[in-house]
């Protein structure tokens, strides 16, 4: 994997979670390149939605956020989160939602609230805005984010937006879409299971230890016997990656790969 | 509401009318179309206690708490992009709990859509099971109720409408009756405008009626709503305006240097606003002419 | 009164009860007149609704109702029902509601649903559309109908949209707007009593007869001293009415006065 | 819902997929933009039991209770205008009792809203001490609920959402993904379109999506709602479509003269509908080219 970045990969692996025709409620960042990706290659059809009132954004240049009017460019529609979050997420008819987060833990439920600090004093971030109702509503979420132990506590700082909350089913929580269905990291692709919600890995990426993501792992991961090998990126997808997607490495350049 | 002849008005003017204590809703979405000039205003008048709500909060609410005169935030999330978190705002999350009221992004959107329709309750299946719903719960008991519904039994939560004094809202167009238009994503600006008790349009550009008549369907808040007409070119600066200004990227990090720290806010404060009798003087001291130059937006991408 | 149709001193009467600067959602044939007249006159600054999602409309050619694209035209905002109707009128910021109907009674109360024909079988007409909306939300009410005893009946024969039902005051009746304020017919004005709420003779129109107008109501009226007489239009409202508003005839001409 | 590639269907294909006893939303309004070729189409495939919804019912509905294809209409009201009552749907309401369940234009699009947002009921403050609710009460009581408000103590009605298994809607232009753009005033057509499991469009002209993403503020409808997009110029005829041509009134008053009478409506339901095979023929049958010429909308009227 020379020159493969961690976050090239993760996008790859968000991107191949996307089936041609889905509706996707995207965040900013990996996200948002994993859709682009997906679209650009076997996903055409693709529908993306942005909360702030933006679908299938078909940007030049890359957003620095959801706000960002690069973020407007090309679009089919342009409307307001009533459209967006209301007439269609809130309508049950998104597909995915393609989520960041502060923190995940073992059942998907994810922090975009706050953290505590190296001094443990309680730092605050952006809160829910769209991810709540993205992680309420989807029929299915992916979540992408970078693989520590500060990451992937076993107890979150906050619980910005469930997943599967103390391991319970989404009709028991009182929620309609379906709940996470993978957790993409720079180390490895994890699922939930079916039964009992809990993390269960999938896949490990190239050359990462499967010791390695034990020990960066804050919470209790299930690993199958049969691990495979996340796929890398083809040579087309990191072309497109950083040829149209992202050339400024806005993104794909970032160690932290937060979204 | 009374439809006055001469409704463009100076944001000195306008803000002058404002008690302390009002409830005001800003139409920004972190950095982009922020209130920017009423913010400024609010701040050189030294308006106290109010109460602000927006669904993602961005830099004008940022700059009002940052200015102490903010003691209740209803919100739905915000940062300022890549640019930063909103430093103000997390600091007084930090200090004081329970100062803001946190939602998401389509509650705070269904909270003024009931208080533009006028119904004081509107359902929703969103912040079920999170701790976003216990904090409501803990901090906001008499905005938020479960119900099930009398047709099908489904658990909802009910959200009381928001229906603040004031509304702000920065439009690219609007015309000397208030008729508004606007270019790119519009969040929850509609819901929002159409939810208080006064409304105050800020325009990039002030055109005749008849050139809203021309397209009428993009008419997003008619006149009859409008109370003021603040008329205001670059008045979202630093922040983008689609079609008229990208976001000026060096002053968005100039201001997050500032917003980080508590100890250095008052310098942005004290220079870029308390030191500027109004927008055009701001303007000046941000780069002018020159600097507004290179942000305007090119015709193709409105950015 | 010599060549002054009784459609135009309604319209003129309607037209003075709008005041300027005042939000008006305005039914189609009559009321519609009306309000043009007030805009052309002493009240520049009235904002019309059209249910349908029209706001300011300012037609060259009268439109045959509240659907014909005429009614569109020069308008300042072309929405839908739930901006006009729900982000308005139901918001609670419309000053008056303006509405025809086939039935009145002596509260204000009216039917534009369904009626009883000459052998007594039941009727139907056009149900409520926007004027249940208007009825139970406006501020006030004014009502423009041709006077006739089965017009102005005891009872109606629906109650689709309420004014003061069974006397009741509107709070009393769980509703927001005022009710209806005056009742404008081709022989009289009439206004609706503070205290009882029941139809109050106003004025009457030049050469009309006392006793016709008794004879001519359904419902007992409440007939005060002292009663005005209507006052014509003015020439310049005639002009306008004849020669700008509807030329060829197709409201003002029309017998039946109804709307 | 499967965004497939290939969306632009006929007529006939589209009706062919629909159940007898669907509960189909048409997007008319009295005598404008009414959705006349799927009625046709309706009529010529025999479809039974229907149960229609509509904010103020037109032309499109009329014709289809008519033919007796409907055994259940949901409406705030309705007639063609000056032109007449709709006979049709009038003697339904006058022969069966709760045929017909009746709000008011409000309440309807309301009902709509309700669907289209995922919330199964949604309150409002319209009907309320009138004989519309005395009526539903009786025939619709599953469908209507009073309520306080627990936040305010205010009664509310609550009305049920309404989810249509299909709503059609007569646009003027769309593109082949569905993205559809609306002229003139749109009654309820986004709160209905956006409420129902599958989603029709009919287009009068079909654009390159390059023509959509010129104004995309005013896309009412995204592609990926869409099902199918039939493509049919002069689909609302003899009812008005803004911008494109007027309504046809010679037309309009033959089939009020058809309606007026149980006797004589299948007059016109075997020569203009089952007496043609296609709209294209309908159209040829109703004068042409030269008729259509003839109502074709003035560039600065719109009719």
């Amino acid at each position: 994997m020379t020159g493969v970045r961690a976050t090239e990969i993760m996008v790859a692996a968000a991107s191949r979670e996307l089936c041609d025709g889905e509706v996707v409620v995207v965040g900013i960042g990996l996200p948002l390149m994993a859709c682009f990706l997906a679209r650009r290659t076997h996903a055409p059809r693709l529908t993306s939605l942005s909360e702030i009132g933006v679908i299938n954004m078909d940007p030049r240049d890359t957003p620095v956020g959801v706000a960002d009017p690069r973020n407007f460019y090309r679009a089919t529609c342009r409307s307001g989160f009533l459209d967006v979050m209301g007439l269609n997420l809130h309508h049950g008819n998104v597909d995915v939602g393609v989520l960041g987060a502060l923190e995940a833990d073992r059942f998907g439920n994810i922090n975009t609230t706050l953290f505590r600090d190296e001094a443990g004093n309680i730092r605050y971030w952006n809160g829910s805005a769209g991810g709540n109702d993205t992680a309420s509503l989807a029929k299915r979420v992916i979540l992408i984010m970078r693989h520590d132990k500060r990451k992937l506590p076993k107890t979150l700082a906050h619980l910005t937006s469930p997943g599967f909350a103390e391991g319970r089913s989404r009709p028991q929580l009182g929620l309609r879409g379906g709940g996470p269905s993978r957790l993409i990291t720079d180390k490895a692709v994890i699922a939930f299971d079916p039964q009992t919600h809990r993390a269960t890995l999938v896949s490990v990426h190239p050359e990462v230890e499967l010791g390695d993501i034990v020990a960066s792992t804050g919470f209790e991961l299930k690993i199958p016997s049969g691990l495979n090998v996340t796929a890398l990126p083809t040579s087309e997808e990191l072309r497109l990656l950083r040829e149209e997607i992202d050339p400024s490495d806005l993104y794909l350049g970032n160690k932290e790969a937060r979204s | 509401m009374a439809n006055d002849a001469n409704k463009v008005k100076t944001v000195a003017e306008v803000v002058q009318t404002i008690p302390d204590g009002a409830h005001i809703a800003l139409g920004g979405f972190a950095i982009n179309r922020c209130n920017i000039v009423v913010s400024h205003e609010l701040i050189r008048q030294q308006k106290k206690d109010l109460t602000l709500s927006q669904g993602v909060v961005g830099l004008d609410t940022d700059l009002l708490v940052g200015a102490g005169l903010v003691k209740r935030c209803i919100m739905g999330g915000g940062s300022l992009d890549r640019f930063g978190p909103v430093h103000c705002i997390n600091r007084a999350r930090e200090t004081q709990p329970g100062w803001s009221h946190d939602y998401s992004s389509l509650t705070i959107c269904l909270k003024y859509l009931a208080g533009a329709l006028g119904i004081s309750f509107i359902p929703t299946k969103c912040l079920m099971s999170s701790e976003v719903l216990d904090r409501l719960e803990q901090f906001a008991p008499d905005d938020i109720k479960k119900m099930k519904c009398p047709f099908t039994g489904e658990e909802y939560l009910l959200l009381k409408a928001l229906t603040p004094d004031i509304c702000f809202v920065h439009v690219q167009v609007a015309d000397r009756e208030g008729n508004a238009q606007i270019s790119g994503a519009r969040w929850e600006n509609e819901e929002q405008a159409k939810s208080g008790k006064r409304l105050v349009v800020v325009t990039e550009e002030l055109v005749p009626t008849e050139y809203i008549q021309r397209n009428p369907e993009r008419t997003i808040i008619p006149g009859h709503r409008v109370e003021a007409i603040i008329h205001q070119p670059f008045g979202a600066h630093p922040t983008a305006c689609f079609d008229y200004y990208d976001y000026d990227a060096d002053h968005l990090r100039l201001y997050v240097n500032h917003s980080k720290k508590k100890e250095t806010f008052p310098d942005y404060v004290n220079k870029y606003i308390l030191g500027t009798k109004d927008h055009w003087e701001y303007l000046d001291k941000v780069g002018g002419l020159k600097q507004m130059n290179e942000i305007r937006a090119e015709k193709l991408l409105g950015y």
